[in-house]
């Protein structure tokens, strides 16, 4: 029988109408002492307002080195069962499409092996178990390969990719995110399992520019859909949101950031100056019916965005503009582009340096001439507004 | 899939997710049409055939024992010829052809505590963290703080009655790893006190000058104490990022009356309209208050009702912000604006008012 | 007779239907041996691509510090009356408005001391006497404060102050940019001449939002004018615009960087949201007979312009959102707050660094703090978005 | 004014304005109504009181002679009962209350070479600074060039047939003293090289640590050379913006090869419409052709054909390369983009291209 603990502070957390993490933990303790423990602990936490895990050691499988975080209470005496409490990331299938049989055999093997907690899923994406001791980490990873499923990215590795839904239930899918996710995520297996980076390294796939899974906030390589040509339009569907009462002048029009529409309340008719379009889907997204992307599709690739620490958070920015991704001559150079950057940054990039903090700290310019890219005016907000340039060439004259 | 191997496997990558998709996803595949919300939580798109695809959204805690996934498995068996997924803000959806099954997925998962939304002008679920329950490095909970929200504005989740979407977010320390920072609303968990130095220890399981390098201020400088190599910070200089800590185990930096959350507000991801957005700093601190964090719960309520009843359609947070000015935000709020607000550290002059576009009162 | 220089290049310059400043150099020349000499020696530098202009001296007036610029040749034998050709900056009268008398004045002065060249304005303002030697500077200050006239800035000092026209003939001045610029050039006679500050200090006025005198790109303190209360709308004006042909709705609404107009094309109706509006001028520039500014006016008052040497170039940012400037307490708590200001960059700037750069290095909000100023959210474009603040109080528990 | 005073006068300060407004200025001082540019280079205010001030601008060198200037006062004290005045921009304006007067004053000034124009949609004249003429810093002549530019757009000055304003500015060196840093043009003298060093002299002119100190990027280090005192320079981290140079005449820069023009654009001042702005590098480097600049001029001549044939009314040039993108202008103005245009300074990341907003040629 598992030791009771009293938790009249997570119990708050039990009520109220959203469903509660604190009844899944309670729910696993009943089959767990792992997560029994952990009630107790997090009661602890609560009365305290302190976390009470150690900083996590190095621990994994055998020949990986990434997939794991240890994780160690730093009152095991009291909570011995999570003592150790490392976690397990496992990588997610695209797009987070499952069976109900596939979900059973992961579960079954998270049963035998650990506290029966997950998260569905974690940041990056990955299915997170939570909390498990060092001699199941073979065993479970075992369990996990034997059913098909590996582990995901950890430490300075490329991170388990993602994508949004994309093809598989979204009309707005400009290129195959679901099988782009799944080619990078298998091409580059040995990146994601062995640390040999600087740092992280995320890639995340959004099937248009509503960006559904957050890449150009997220990920080091983001790969945004978007479409070339003008936008379809069916007339009749226009006319038919206006008469159902859509304000086209005021929460279409005026919203586009080009101010490329125009709109003719009488005739109730829409018209784009499609070369002046940004592809900010605003206006697609407000008529769905009426409106589509392009049929020339593909994606713009953007590069180096992280979270705050060390030098500042950063969206990723446009490395290529337009790319026919789908296609597998074009993905070929993509992924020659990816391994040429990896190798630019390994060798010059400082430990713990996100390529993003990289391109800044060696300038964007040198950084495109290292790995071979030419220069285009996609690339910037605009050009520089300061003077300080540093003219590579000058001339010499005679009496030098 | 399970298939006896007598040696080792490794580098299989996860399983193709074609074998996941649901047959009506594979015969559409690429080819959807347009998409309709038909009910809150529940929408339908159309495919060029003409096929239907029914979406369940349903809120869930992220936190799931393996038993709840086994229900929604069951469901999803049930009702969906064992086709769900879930999304990348964590909610789980089922996924079914027959119209007339909406309403008994509904009736089923809500039985069990999960609210149906969460799509189109609605809130939906709270990105987030570990938290106390699993990191070393939070300076707040995670899923307590998003419990607690979200009981406060689930009705927001339920319906769709605001003028755009409201992503909320929470990271539980500086790293980050919601990456809220570019969120409608995030809540970000923050320390405001020096780390403090286990000089005993220090040099034995850390590397000084990787720890000195670690600091963007450079507040920590190699230092002998009592006759131990270790190091020193200088106060002044440090704002309790806790990249030290990071770096080295003997830097610890959480304190009890210290630690807690801030808000931030405005930030956007999405192109859609204006450009990808960082979330810029409303509260500097509010201090932990578990288990039900009521000041913080208070703070994000009445930012929203300020924006869903000033905002025009379509503007998100920090769109309607940037319309009326960040004056206008601090007046209708009632948040105090501080120095903390104003930026001080690396592209601080960028963030200051430089033009006479003003709003006056008369 | 003074040496005849012959000028091909120079000479190109006279051609062409802009009026020739070489024109003017010869008409100088034919009175002043200085401004012959100029003309060979700027023909030099065109022949060389190259300038022949030594780094100035310090030279100047009994008793001030500023207002001269001293000026060296570097081939003094070949060009000996530009040997020594010190620059006068003449303080010019709000506005710059003249009357005839006054400029021949000035003319007659420098006729007796100095090349006969001008720059009828230097860019900070003043008019600048182009050209004299050390032993006229006593002569030439004589005669000009004998006749009312005084010397501008130079060095770190406060520079002299200019303004719009404002409301000497301009319906949109918005306070008295004339008399608050004379004012505060009297007021600070002593810091314009006697250099005490790390480095120059400028003021500029302008009447509106339009800034005609540039004052958010080129002032330390930027004076703009503005108004409280809602724009004045003459109906049958703007009827009368949108008769004549003006597109409205295309050049006024769509240009409204607040959204906060509406118009309705058929009744030709103009209507505003005048707490959103932003008073960016635009609806009025463009219908000045049917819009203008509101009767409640008064200043903002922004801070730190300067060009980009050393840190990249700053526009002004908002200090005080609104100033009823014209008022004399506000004036003076104005000048108090200046005075306050002077006070803490003296005591905390460094050597060459303006107040723009300062502001910057200590923090806007230690800034505000040590001029006792409260923080407002106008003199922000947005709070931070980084998570680096610096608390300055923390609790301490007790067992520290 | 003049009053012979025995002992030596100062701090008077420049002669109060007021002595010097016209009539009817000064009876309708801060009472003007309206005004209408009735015709290039001509505008009329009228004043609630119903009065009416003429106002004819004429273009002038700014390097003025005092006969010149002798030749416009006259004038004044022919139609303006002696009034006129002077713009920020250098402009000379003649003031008059009698409409007859406009066609004689014109056809006078215009008769002495200065053009009445540059009000309204129009270029006006090009603020500037000093050059080889009179200072010691320049890397390009300013009146040459601005004549030369002006000689090519004269009839954008006579004529209101551009979009909108277009405000043209020129400083000689990095200094800029001319603040080109917001115009819709400018052009910015530039050294490519970095300074020689007179080592024989600097430490007796010059203090070292006030030279090194100087550099935004720390490329120059104390150093001994020749047993003498001196400092050594890292050339790859020079980027010639001759600040030590200002503070340290041993440090020269000026170089007749490498010396040059760089061109920027899309700056402006006012807050109509968009808030102030920086112009942005246009064209890295054109050397010095003297004494027509013809590349220079031909490049701006470009510059303002594609932005008047594709902007909308009263759209700045600044305005209108936001609206359809930068690459647009790249494109349209035949101008190769380069690895120059990319900023590297202090906050370059923040100009990077951070959202998926493009225009893209099907
Ligand atoms: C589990 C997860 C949070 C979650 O609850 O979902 C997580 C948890 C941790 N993150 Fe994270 N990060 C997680 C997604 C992220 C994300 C979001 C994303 O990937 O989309 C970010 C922001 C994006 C980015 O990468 O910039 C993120 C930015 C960080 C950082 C800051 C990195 C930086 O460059 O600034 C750190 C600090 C570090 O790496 O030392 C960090 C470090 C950590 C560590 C390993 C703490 C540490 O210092 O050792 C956390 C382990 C917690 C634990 O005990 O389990 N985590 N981390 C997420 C991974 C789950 C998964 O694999 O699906
Ligand atoms: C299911 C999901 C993708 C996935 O692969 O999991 C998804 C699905 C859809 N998104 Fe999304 N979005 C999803 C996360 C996102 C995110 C990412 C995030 O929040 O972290 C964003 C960026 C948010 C941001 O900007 O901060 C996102 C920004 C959008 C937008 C742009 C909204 C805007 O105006 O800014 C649209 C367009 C719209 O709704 O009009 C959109 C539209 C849609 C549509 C309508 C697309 C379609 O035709 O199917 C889908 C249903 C919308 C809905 O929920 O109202 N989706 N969507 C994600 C559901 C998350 C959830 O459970 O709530
Ligand atoms: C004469 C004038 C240019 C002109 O032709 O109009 C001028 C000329 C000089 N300026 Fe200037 N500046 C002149 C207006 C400006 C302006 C514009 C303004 O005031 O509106 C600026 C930009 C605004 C600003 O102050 O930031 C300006 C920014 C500089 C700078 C850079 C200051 C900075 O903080 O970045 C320097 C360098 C220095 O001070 O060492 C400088 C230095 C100089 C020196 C003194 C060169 C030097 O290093 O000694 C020049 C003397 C030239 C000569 O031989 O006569 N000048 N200078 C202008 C003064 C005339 C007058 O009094 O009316
Ligand atoms: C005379 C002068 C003020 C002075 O005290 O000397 C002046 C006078 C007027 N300005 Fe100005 N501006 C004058 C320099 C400026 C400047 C400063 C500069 O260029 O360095 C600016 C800021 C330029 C910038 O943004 O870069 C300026 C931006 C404006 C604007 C805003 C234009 C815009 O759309 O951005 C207006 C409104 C308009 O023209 O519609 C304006 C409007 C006016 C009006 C119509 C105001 C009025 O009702 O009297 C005056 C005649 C306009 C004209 O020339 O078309 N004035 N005006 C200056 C004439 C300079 C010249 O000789 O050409
Ligand atoms: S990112 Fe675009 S394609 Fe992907 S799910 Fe969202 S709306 Fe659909
Ligand atoms: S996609 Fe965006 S930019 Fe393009 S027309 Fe629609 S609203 Fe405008
Ligand atoms: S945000 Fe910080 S505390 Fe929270 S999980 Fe990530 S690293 Fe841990
Ligand atoms: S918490 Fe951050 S700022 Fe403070 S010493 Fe550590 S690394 Fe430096
Ligand atoms: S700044 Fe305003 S008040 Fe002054 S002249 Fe220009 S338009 Fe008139
Ligand atoms: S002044 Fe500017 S912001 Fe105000 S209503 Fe007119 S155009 Fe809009
Ligand atoms: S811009 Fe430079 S070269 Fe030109 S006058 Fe000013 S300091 Fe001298
Ligand atoms: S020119 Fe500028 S960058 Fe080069 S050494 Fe001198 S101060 Fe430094």
């Amino acid at each position: 029988m598992p030791k009771e603990y009293k938790t009249p502070k997570l119990d708050e957390l039990e009520k109220g109408p959203w469903p509660s993490f604190v009844k899944e933990i309670k729910l696993a303790a009943k089959k767990s002492e792992m997560s029994n423990d952990l009630l107790g602990q997090l009661e602890q936490s609560y009365n305290e307002k302190l976390g009470h895990w150690k900083h996590g050691g190095i621990v994994g499988v055998m020949g990986y080195g990434g997939g794991v975080i240890g994780r160690y209470s730093d009152l095991p005496d009291k909570y011995p069962s999570v003592s150790h409490f490392h976690t397990i990331r496992v990588n997610q299938p695209s797009g987070w499409f499952y069976t109900s049989d596939a979900l059973r055999t992961i579960c079954d093997i998270w049963e035998k092996h650990g506290s029966g907690l997950t998260n569905m899923h974690g940041s990056t994406g990955d299915m997170v178990f939570l909390g498990t001791t060092t001699d199941h980490l073979e065993p479970v990873f075992k369990d996990l390969t034997e059913a098909g499923w590996d582990l995901g990215g950890s430490g300075s590795d490329m991170r388990t990719p993602s994508c949004c839904v994309g093809p598989g239930r979204c009309e707005w899918a400009c290129y195959d995110t679901l099988q782009r996710c799944y080619d990078i995520t298998m091409r580059y297996q040995d990146e994601l399992h062995r640390p040999a980076f600087p740092y992280k390294w995320k890639f995340k796939f959004a099937g248009c520019p509503n960006d559904c899974v957050a890449s150009i906030a997220r990920a080091d390589i983001s790969v945004i859909g978007t479409w070339k040509d003008d936008i379809r339009v069916d007339a009749d569907q226009v006319k038919t949101y206006a008469d159902e009462g859509l304000d086209i002048f005021n929460d279409v029009v005026l919203n586009c950031p080009a101010k490329c529409m125009r709109y003719d309340g009488e005739k109730k008719e829409i018209s784009i100056d499609n070369k002046d379009c940004r592809r900010c889907m605003h206006c697609i997204n407000v008529m769905p019916k009426a409106l589509r992307p392009g049929v020339e599709q593909g994606a713009t690739i953007l590069i180096g965005a992280k979270a705050p620490i060390v030098e500042g958070a950063l969206l990723s920015s446009v490395l290529i503009p337009f790319l026919d991704i789908d296609d597998e001559e074009e993905f070929e150079a993509f992924c020659d582009l990816i391994e040429e950057m990896q190798d630019v940054w390994c060798e010059e990039g400082k430990n713990r340096e996100r390529v993003g903090e990289f391109i800044q700290r060696v300038g964007m310019g040198n950084f495109l001439e290292a790995v071979g890219v030419e220069p285009i005016p996609e690339m910037v907000a605009y050009p520089r507004d300061n003077p300080y340039v540093f003219y590579e060439d000058f001339y010499e004259d005679e009496d030098e | 899939m399970a298939d006896a191997a007598p040696q080792r496997i490794t580098d299989i990558g996860p399983p193709d997710f074609q074998q996941f998709l649901p047959p009506v996803v594979k015969a559409n595949y690429g080819k959807w049409k347009y998409h309709e919300i038909v009910e809150p939580g529940v929408m339908v798109h159309v495919a060029e055939s003409g096929d239907e695809l029914y979406t369940i959204r349903a809120g869930s805690p992220r936190l799931l024992a393996i038993d709840t996934i086994r229900f929604y498995a069951d469901l999803a068996d049930k009702y969906c010829d064992g086709h769900l997924r879930f999304t990348s803000r964590h909610n789980v959806e089922f996924l079914t052809t027959k119209k007339e099954n909406v309403a008994k997925i509904r009736a089923e998962i809500e039985a069990n505590g999960n609210p149906v939304g969460g799509m189109g002008r609605s809130i939906t679920s709270i990105v987030h963290t570990q938290g106390w329950v699993h990191c070393h490095s939070a300076a707040t909970d995670a899923s307590g703080v998003v419990k607690a929200v979200m009981d406060e504005v689930i009705d927001y989740f339920k319906e769709e009655k605001l003028p755009a979407k409201c992503r909320i977010a929470l990271a539980c320390c500086l790293n980050m790893c919601g990456a809220v920072h570019c969120s409608d609303i995030a809540i970000l968990g923050i320390h405001r006190k020096p780390p403090r130095i286990d000089h005993k220890n220090l040099d034995k399981i850390c590397e000084i000058p990787n720890l000195s390098a670690s600091c963007p201020t450079a507040a920590i400088r190699p230092a002998t104490v009592e006759g131990m190599p270790s190091v020193e910070v200088i106060e002044e200089q440090c704002m309790y990022c806790a990249n030290c800590f990071t770096v080295c185990p003997a830097m610890p930096i959480a304190d009890p009356e210290n630690d807690g959350v801030s808000i931030w507000v405005g930030g956007k991801v999405s192109n859609a309209r204006s450009e990808p957005q960082f979330s810029k700093l409303a509260i500097p601190f509010i201090p932990n208050n578990p288990p039900r964090w009521p000041e913080v719960t208070e703070a994000i309520v009445k930012i929203i009702e300020v924006w869903a009843a000033n905002a025009r359609p379509y503007e998100r947070m920090g769109e309607w912000i940037e319309r009326v000015g960040w004056p206008r935000f601090f007046k209708l709020t009632g948040i105090p604006f501080e120095k903390e607000h104003i930026d001080d550290f690396k592209h601080a002059g960028l963030s200051f008012k430089r033009s006479a576009h003003l709003t006056h009162e008369a």
